[in-house]
């Protein structure tokens, strides 16, 4: 097998300049790659273009880049509860392109299936679909997408190999392993990282061939952003 | 006149044994409370969840399992997580039986808006435009009427567009409509609200033919 | 959780009518739906329209529908080492359509996941573009091709619980999970069915969603079509 | 002149070290025989593997464990197992970084024919057409004169194409050339092969350049 391990996470984000396009994996806080969003804050890296779900909120996950202003454009489907967000969005500091959730999704699948477009109904008829190719079939009118291209992804998964399998936990999954798929070059955090043969073959959600850099990240916060109990009776 | 918990009661009403169903955050989220004893209903959460179970006892938070309104959540016996793609993919696939959602407005032709008021920060439209144009039956929880006692029923939506022709069925504080070619058909009266005053808070197109009975909760 | 759970093979396949189409897993004789195809051989239906990656052999697999006369047209991409299929083709009785692997898996994907139609390289410039759309993104050309229809689709898993939920062993999993999504009436039989809860939720291929019909298989022969070895030494 | 070994030892030469590979059946299958000691490949099993291990000793088949040439095979510590839409992904995609397959004709522009013979029974492409579709190096394992001593290596093919300017590099009994914008431009001689027989037995454009070494094999 072949070995991706990188010694930390300053290590596994070299070659992320200026100006370039990141995928972060991640919805809300759940599954975001808390390590390398530290590194990329170290590093100082500028004007970058994320794409992902959400953008934090103020003092966590990319709202830790958009602090440090290091975000030129977000491309997200929701970027509610965060105020400096919307300070730099209705400033002008910061660009904005939504995009509906299931065709960010999808994009993703899209780029890392080799595919250059998908069609969906999603935002037909919608401001979405501005400047788009509609096309009609069997009735039904869908918006032509295209796949993402990015320079880098960065994922986090519970547990990896040292060859880059991935296994994802819960709802931490969610684009992870749609965006490790999609990155021309993927870096993969783990909470645990293991030897190759120790996840199980049926159980690996991202194979290593899509995994170019792969480490075992540290502190994990875990921050939760909506703590939602019930009372035991 | 309902109150919200009224709504979602009356929307559960539409649920059937065997439905997955996908609830959106505010009113929809109710509905989980007044599944009918004994009714398997599955619940979809596009975040990557089939089998939402309800919120976890303190102390039994698991950051890594939350629902799409990023609430932390438990599971099922028998649920399954899976990624974005499927999840939306399920969704397109209409492999959900029923959605239901919340909106700003609808229109008398089933358009929806729900996402962006302009002027305000607008915050995104998350997973509802997947929702409403795949869904192959959509429920709106919602207001008649806005806080300045203007209707939110119209012939046309004043707000960016969540989606087209896609409504089937509104239930509201003050009544239950289905969306039709002829526009909104008023089936049911909330508990003590004539027609008139439903008619008086729709301004799209209400068609009324016979008695409207009474909802029964 | 809603139960799937039918009480035989015989039950499972209620609705098979003359002339309809059918996805049937498997690739080659692994991870086929040894008794599902039993049932479709004892009800006797007939001119069914059959997506399925290949053919079986002559007296097991798909090859038993074809040898009752069963099967009108077969949709493969590949279908070597049956002679009575050969019979039957050359002769006429029979039509087939041949498609690339991955097109016919991707076309697969593209109905479970809602989408009309996909982008592929695969077979432009060839006789399996005839008559199709070209379309070119970034300098490439790419065939577009539609998502199946089909009227069941019949899958083998390894285990399931009577949910529906499915998971699959090794290469057995093959265009199983892709069909299972496809059907608009799909029907999964498994080695062991177990109840809800017993299946690792972060471990199920496919989601009971999209399985309307399960059962416990019996008398696996799961018969091996190249028996290849090395000698200890 | 190569034997079949000879020709799959010749291929091996072209692994590097973290090259994820796809070997075709025939031939191609036997470079597996001939990977480096200390060099890390990854074999990909179209129809579902990534991680192929050698055939099982007898007695340990297992029947859900085939490769895409329907053997019985093994696996590796850290093989995993995927569906066909995501092994096609990964292909399409072009993670697989060296494609080796069989032919029957390469034309002088990598165009490949190897899937269907007019008038015989067609057995279907199989993975074929993906494979070389989206692959981003492609080598060709072939005889370079067929039965008859007619060239396989054509300013055309005249069989049903699997898939058109694709094929980068072939390495045969007699040589090893690529597909260049003149044509096969020869690279080496197998050993004991002058320049001349590979000539005669070259019906495309063949385009050589000083001295052509033998292999090293």
């Amino acid at each position: 097998m072949i070995n991706k391990v990188v010694a930390s996470a300053d290590a596994a984000i070299a070659g992320i300049e200026d100006g370039m396009t990141l995928m972060v994996g991640g919805f809300g806080l759940c599954g975001i790659p808390e390590n390398s969003i530290a590194a990329l804050v170290r590093k100082g890296v500028k004007n970058l273009t994320c794409i992902s779900n959400n953008a934090g909120v103020d003092d966590f996950g990319l709202g830790l880049l958009l602090q440090n202003r290091q975000i030129k454009k977000m491309v997200s489907s929701y970027v509610g509860e965060n105020a400096e967000f919307e300070r730099q969005m209705l400033s002008g500091e910061l660009e904005v392109e939504l995009i509906p959730q299931g065709t960010l999704a999808t994009r993703c699948l899209a780029s890392g299936y080799g595919m250059p477009a998908i069609f969906t109904p999603a935002g037909v008829g919608t401001e979405v679909a501005g400047g788009k190719e509609v096309r009609n079939f069997n009735g039904t009118d869908y918006l032509m997408e295209y796949a993402f291209d990015s320079h880098f992804a960065i994922v986090k998964a519970w547990k990896g190999d040292t060859s880059g399998n991935l296994v994802f936990r819960a709802t931490s999954r969610n684009f992870n392993p749609l965006m490790a798929m999609a990155g021309k070059i993927t870096i993969a955090e783990v909470e645990e990282l293991v030897e190759p043969g120790q996840l199980d073959p049926d159980g690996i959600h991202t194979p290593g061939i899509f995994v170019h850099r792969i480490f075992q990240g540290s502190a994990y916060e875990k921050r939760i952003e909506q703590r939602t109990v019930r009372k035991r009776n | 006149m309902l109150d919200k918990n009224g709504i979602a009661k009356r929307i559960s009403r539409e649920l059937r044994d065997g439905y997955y169903v996908n609830l959106g955050i505010g009113i929809p989220t109710l509905v989980a409370n007044y599944i009918p004893d004994g009714m398997n209903v599955v619940l979809q959460s596009e975040n990557g969840l089939l089998g939402m179970g309800p919120f976890p006892f303190e102390g039994e938070e698991d950051p890594d399992l939350i629902n799409a309104g990023k609430q932390t959540i438990t599971t099922v016996p028998g649920s399954v997580f899976f990624d974005s793609a499927m999840s939306f993919g399920m969704i397109r696939a209409k492999k959900v039986d029923l959605t239901i959602l919340g909106a700003m407005e609808v229109s008398d032709q089933g358009d929806i808006a729900n996402w962006k008021i302009p002027g305000k920060m607008v915050k995104g439209m998350g997973g509802a435009m997947d929702l409403v144009a795949s869904a192959k039956n959509i429920i709106v929880a919602m207001q008649h009427v806005n806080k300045a006692g203007e209707s939110k029923l119209l012939p046309a939506c004043t707000l960016p567009l969540t989606g087209v022709r896609c409504v089937k069925r509104i239930v509201t504080e003050l009544a239950v409509v289905d969306v039709t070619e002829a526009g909104f058909k008023l089936l049911e009266r909330a508990p003590g609200i004539s027609v008139d005053q439903i008619k008086n808070a729709t301004a799209g197109r209400l068609v009324i033919e016979g008695d409207i009975p009474e909802m029964v909760l």
